[in-house]
């Protein structure tokens, strides 16, 4: 149920007028007239239908003036307008431009030859229409430089637009001659090579009076045009060969004028838009890439490089402490090595043996000398009690009691005087010294008592 | 750019602003492309601020030549 | 670098940022990569620079006169 | 020396600075393996001042030149 | 004693004392090695100072100038 | 007495004295005897001195600068 | 007399002591004994001062230098 489109009757009915009246602007409608009246307002309203159908069709006063016999019911007629739908009835009408009597017009036959031919070529093809120009700077225009077209159009330039570059190709409009000047007009303005878009009309009138804009001529140099034409033919409903092949149709030039010439002020303000969106996109860009650029640039790795340095260099120095520390050490090692064994030579050093040598050394020499000393002592006790005892047996002791001993020079004893001979010297010991003599003689006998 | 209609012109100003906003460009292109766009933004300006009403009508010569001439008339004084 | 886009210039600026990040270079590696980071940042910057500076010209100048040549990275190496 | 690339060296130096610390050599080799260990860190604190020195350049250098060689063990033999 | 290594003469040494300890020496020879023994430590501490020197310089030496040769008994010879 | 060792020197010197004590000898033999011993304690007097300043000198020697010869009887003798 | 011993000299004393005491002698005889006798005990008196000189000295020489030759009765006979 959600999907189910519902429509009031207004938008429906609108939906209804769109669809009919852009699918008929302008339609030739065959049938009977009935009904027809003529209000006071002038315009004539009437039926006009078929065996199976009918339709509601309208004839504005001014058409009214225009027609050239009288309609009444039962005349089969034939009829060209657009279709319009009529909201507040519900209703649909044909808006007629034209009505003649069938089998009277000999234009209409060669209108809708042309038509058919000329749709034929492709000529009204859509695809085959060109853009306008949205800004043009020059505008060729096509018309009777004294019709109504040419005044409004300019006045409607001249209001939203001042600096317009505008030529007139003059042309007659209407009557003999009307189409070939036509033609020329749009030939000139080619010419030039610099007109940008061509609007090519005048006002409105009767199917006579537009008649050279359904001519073949018209339409062929319209499409030959290389500026791209805007066709401005009558008002509202006039339809004619040229509206087709151009490349837009306006209802009226003053309409083809307001569809060519925009606002000065929103050309202007369009173009410094567009150069203020320029600007911005670019410095947005250029920003973008700043602030990428930037990022990139204060990223840790780029301001301060030296980062993983500092971490190395701590390293590095980390390797270096512990170097030092552990070569010390080593040396360190090694000299409790030495300590311990130069400490332990200290102890064993031969010092204590040299002075158990020097005490064994010392009795020793005492024991030599004392010895010795008791081998003195002793021969000195034996030699003295021996010269002791010699003294008291000394033979001389008898000498002091008054003997004395004569020895000759050899030194023995005189016992008799036959020991001696005079002149001999004798040494006599006394008691007290001694005596050196010489023998005076001998004597046999001497004077001693005789035992 | 001389010879290009205000028309063109705007038009490539606008795709020139496009392609600048949806950013796909390379940077340098972005510039060749901004630069572009700058140039055709003041020959838009310029045309805008140098253009001035001129009216003219064509008459054929004594040669049969078309020629245009000047209209004198002012649609605005009527209006 | 003469024919490097500054995108390209740039990319490989975060190429080099991000491989310092990662930190699985050697000293010397890393070493380089820095030199060549500094030199990338330097170049794009000094663009940027000089792109700023051609956007102000070109904003503010109202003859406009466009600069000669487009901004290239040629230029920059003979700087 | 001279190929020995920076890691090489501080992953030896501390190799040398294990070896020392088990204290498993003779003081000879003790002797011999710390003057290689102090070799080693001299050769690697003179590569980083050489590298920090560099860097410095870099950083300050905004003419955005760089130098010309790579930071090589074979300029600081020569040193 | 020139060629002789640091340890070989420490290992020398402590022969030397075990021999002077056991006392089976006479009074000359335990003077003869006591003596040697004596140059031994000597020469061993002497060793010793001139390596701890040699350390702390090359630790400290901040301008990278290696002492030209090897740590030997010679120089100590010569001294 | 040249080649004697120091302990000989004593053992002799102790036979000197038993021959002394003993008694057996003549006054001559003994003052021989004793001229003998009285020159051998003297040569082991010496000999100790000798080795006692030796190790004195060694064990003061800051210096470490060792004597020339191994301490022998030789030396003394050419007292 | 040079040959003989102390101890023979001091025998044939107390011999020569002995004869004179059994008085079995002329006056002759004993003055030549007794003159003997005195004779003999001056040599051995000096004999052993001469003997306790030597020990003397020897016991303060201390220069250690021995007298030249052996103590000999040669010397008496000089006196």
């Amino acid at each position: 149920m959600s999907d189910r489109t519902v429509l009031t009757v207004s938008e429906l009915s609108e939906r209804l007028r769109q669809v009919v009246e852009e699918t008929f602007p302008a339609v030739w409608v065959e049938g009977e007239i009935s009904n027809f009246k003529i209000y006071s307002s002038g315009h004539a309203y009437f039926t006009l239908k078929d065996a199976s159908a009918q339709l509601r069709a309208v004839l504005f006063r001014t058409r009214v003036r225009r027609l050239r016999f009288e309609p009444g019911d039962g005349q089969h007629v034939l009829a060209f307008g657009s279709l319009e739908v009529y909201a507040q009835r519900g209703d649909y009408s044909l808006v007629v431009e034209l009505l003649e009597p069938r089998g009277v017009g000999a234009l209409q036959v060669a209108f809708e030859q042309l038509k058919a031919r000329l749709q034929d070529e492709g000529l009204f093809d859509p695809a085959r229409k060109r853009p306008l120009p949205r800004f043009p700077r020059k505008i060729g225009i096509v018309t009777s430089p004294t019709g109504a077209a040419i005044r409004d159009m300019l006045r409607v330039i001249g209001r939203r637009f001042a600096g317009l570059h505008i030529v007139l190709a003059p042309a007659k409009v209407q009557g003999e001659g009307a189409a070939a000047e036509i033609v020329h007009g749009i030939e000139d303005l080619n010419r030039l090579g610099d007109v940008d878009v061509i609007i090519v009309g005048r006002g409105g009138g009767s199917l006579e009076d537009l008649w050279a804009f359904n001519e073949e001529s018209v339409a062929r140099a319209i499409v030959a045009s290389k500026a791209p034409v805007i066709s401005a033919v009558g008002h509202e409903v006039d339809f004619t060969i040229a509206d087709f092949v151009a490349d837009l149709r306006a209802p009226t030039p003053s309409a083809a004028a307001e569809l060519v010439v925009r606002e000065k002020q929103a050309v202007v303000e369009t173009v410094s838009e567009l150069r203020e969106r320029l600007h911005r996109a670019m410095r947005r860009r250029l920003e973008r890439q700043r602030d990428r650029l930037d990022g990139l640039a204060r990223r840790r790795v780029l301001t301060d490089p030296a980062r993983p340095l500092r971490d190395l260099a701590r390293r590095v120095d980390d390797a270096r402490a512990r170097l030092r520390h552990a070569g010390l050490a080593a040396v360190r090692r090694a000299r409790h090595t030495t300590d311990v064994a130069t400490e332990r030579l200290r102890a064993a050093s031969p010092f204590a043996r040299l002075a158990a040598g020097r005490h064994r050394l010392e009795r020793l020499e005492t024991a030599v000398r004392g010895g010795m000393a008791r081998h003195l002592t002793v021969s000195h006790h034996r030699l003295g009690a021996a010269v002791g005892r010699l003294g008291s047996l000394s033979p001389l002791g008898v000498l002091a009691r008054g003997y004395s001993l004569t020895r000759t020079a050899e030194g023995l004893v005189v016992k008799s005087h036959r020991d001696v001979s005079p002149g001999d010297p004798v040494r006599v010991l006394l008691g007290e010294g001694g005596l050196d003599c010489r023998v005076e003689r001998t004597r046999e006998h001497d004077d001693r008592f005789p035992i | 750019m001389t010879d290009f209609r205000f028309e063109d012109c705007l038009t490539r100003l606008e795709q020139t602003v496009t392609a600048l906003e949806t950013g796909n460009l390379s940077l340098e292109e972005s510039l060749k492309v901004f630069e572009e766009g700058v140039a055709l933004s003041r020959h838009c300006a310029k045309y805008l601020d140098e253009a001035e009403r001129r009216l003219e009508i064509l008459a054929k010569d004594e040669t049969g030549a078309t020629t245009a001439g000047p209209l004198g008339w002012n649609a605005e004084d009527e209006a």
